[in-house]
């Protein structure tokens, strides 16, 4: 029997920019339903979102552009909630139900 | 003859009275921009724009490096340059503009890229560093200089129609101490790998995107000249500075957004506690940029 | 020899290259710009750097409506002019820049200001209008003339640290219809008691929060000449645009916000359905928008 | 006896751009507490919140830049929540808890 709570999910918007969007189907915003827990049970991570994302959403095929060796690739900045992941334990982060993750493509022109 | 007894001559009330007049500007941030001296690092689609508001503003004295030439690509978006410049250096055709904009500002070209070598020399004569280049390499070498040297650094990226603008090392913080705003290297301690970047000769840009990137660098950067020396203890404990995110998309409007990055970071390479970064090294070649952002720079860089 | 067989002229291509290869602009995004004509109205803080964009991108014809003479209080923020031209028309001067930047474009200088006699013979030449000027009754003056010539405008202010942007009769719906985008009159029905004004000699105004608008001004005038036509039937009806507020204070960060605004009004003075407002109206002074702005204007009227 | 309803109070935010901060103690955001209901019992609009600022709130004494004839003065927009007023009944929107009221000085300057 399925219980309710494994039928519960999470709504998250995630958002991407700085030209991260053409690996999404040139979407910037896409609202998202994960589950609340992961296979064993545990609260979903940001990390369980970007790999969530890699096999659900990301219709490109360069992967590498976005995750390198199963973390977000260097020159990748992730915002929960408008503040550097590294406030708020990086991939580690227990995702809440209504949060705003951003994904934004580091540049260098000028 | 009655003696001028004014801090600003009558020709500087005239050129600046509209800034003066601001709330919060007044004679003595007149003041303190003409004792101010304001290094680009880029004379192209960022510097153009942030030089021309700058010199118009009473900077006191500006420096511009930048190694390139005029080419005729560069001017949909490089507004200062000009078609009877073609061919001309960067720096010294973008000075040509500044100069008759405002002949009171003293302005220095410095026709080469910035380099490991020169980067104490140049940064050292100024107060503040604008980033306007358009390479993580320059972008590292430029901030780890600023460490060096505790400069405030004003940096901006554009690319396609979307930029970029943070500003660094302000309140400026000395290396090993905990206490200022984050460097470069904090906020972003590993390169993006070559393969990844996107130059704006092959990803292309949209002027007032790149533009917008430099007006609002030339402004971030009269704000923290204003502000001089004038933090208070709690705003140099934890900065955490914002990094701010415009887009203007061709099928839709501007946007701008507003993130929190992170504070000093204790083991950063270059303004962490046990950095091994200093002066020297960097001059004797031991930090080489281009390899550590991975085998491109140098010759293909381009400013936007 | 063979014959040149692209629609671009090889010198075209070479200059709006990094233009051209932005996803969604390409060729056919070139032709249309250079098909365009594009109407200034003021020289200014907002105009100078809009024109500078504008003419860089490759518009066809650009004209610049401005009566006033380059001053020195002009160019901390007017960054277009020159101290060598103080004193030289603002629309010549700035029209001497942006020759030099790009003569491939058609310039047309009008030494005057825009008036309800004149309006009508200048506006009718050109495709869209940038509203650059500094005061309601050139702002009212402005709207109505696109709402009766069907040109889509382009519409920015800026005082002290702040501005303002909105893109006005985009796209176009003729007068009496529902169709089409809002007014001037539509959004801001009542002119500000003349009190209430505060113009930039008054208040004061920042160089890079002016020169913002004016870049974000020639962005939006290149994407409503890049959609051209090519708007879809539900895209003209209910059309409610946004505007833009921007924020740069002294003592903080850049902001910029966008709101939702109401869409066509049934009753306005210039767009509704009795709307008694005509080209003969206008030209017979029978819309007077001085008194109908409260008495200020005309000879007071000075472009930031 | 003061009824739980009576007590209650609506928490709202109220910002002021294009210069009306000067009128409010040059302080762009305010966050107030107004009552549910006015003194006839019935839901708290924008018409009242206009009346509680001037009363309560701003501390200049140009009140005429900021209301004439008790109407908001032109050249004034009033947005509700990121939306001109007009979409949203003008000063007869009923107040929700934690809506964000902006008033903005239009600018003419250039
Ligand atoms: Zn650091
Ligand atoms: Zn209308």
């Amino acid at each position: 029997m399925v219980t309710a709570t494994e039928n519960a999910q999470l709504r998250v918007v995630v958002e991407f920019s700085g030209g991260l969007e053409m690996l999404f189907s040139d979407q910037k915003r896409h609202v998202i339903s994960i589950p609340t827990t992961d296979e064993n049970g545990k609260p979903v991570t940001v990390a369980y979102l970007i790999e969530y994302l890699c096999k659900n959403v990301m219709k490109d095929s360069r992967k590498e552009l976005f995750v390198l060796d199963s973390q977000i690739r260097p020159g990748i900045l992730v915002l929960i909630n408008d503040a550097d992941w590294e406030l708020e334990g990086e991939e580690k982060y227990a995702i809440q139900n209504g949060d705003n993750i951003l994904f934004v493509s580091t540049l260098h022109g000028g | 003859e009655t003696p001028w007894r004014w801090p600003l001559k009558a020709e500087e009330y005239d050129r600046y009275g509209r800034q003066i007049i601001l709330p919060g500007f007044g004679t003595d941030g007149q003041l303190r921009l003409r004792a101010s001296r304001v290094l680009l690092v880029g004379a192209g689609g960022l510097g153009c724009p942030a030089a021309a508001y700058l010199a118009g503003a009473g900077i006191g004295r500006i420096g511009i490096v930048d190694g390139d030439v005029v080419e005729a690509s560069n001017l949909h978006r490089q507004i200062a340059h000009s078609t009877s410049r073609v061919g001309v250096f960067k720096a010294e055709s973008l000075i040509a503009h500044l100069r008759d904009l405002n002949p009171l500002v003293q302005y220095t070209a410095y026709t080469t890229h910035l380099t490991p070598q020169n980067a104490e020399e140049i940064v050292s004569q100024y107060d503040l560093v604008l980033d306007c280049t358009d390479h993580p390499t320059s972008r590292y070498l430029i901030s780890d200089t600023c460490v060096l040297l505790e400069k405030p650094l004003v940096s901006a990226s554009a690319l396609r129609t979307d930029g970029q603008l943070i500003v660094l090392n302000a309140p400026v913080g000395s290396q090993g101490s905990m206490k200022g705003g984050p460097c470069y290297r904090c906020v972003f301690p590993v390169p993006p790998p070559a393969e990844s970047l996107t130059s704006c000769g092959e990803g292309g840009v949209l002027g007032p995107a790149v533009g917008t990137m430099g007006v609002l660098q030339a402004g971030e950067a009269i704000k923290v000249l204003l502000k001089g020396k004038g933090w208070l203890e709690s705003e140099v404990e934890d900065v955490r500075p914002s990094l701010m995110l415009f887009s203007s998309p061709l099928l839709g409007g501007v946007s701008m957004r507003t993130v929190r990055m992170r504070g000093r970071r204790k083991d950063c390479f270059a303004c962490g506690e046990g950095s091994k970064l200093s002066l020297a090294s960097l001059k004797d070649g031991s930090t080489d940029y281009v390899a550590f952002c991975g085998g491109k720079g140098g010759a293909t860089v381009n400013v936007l």
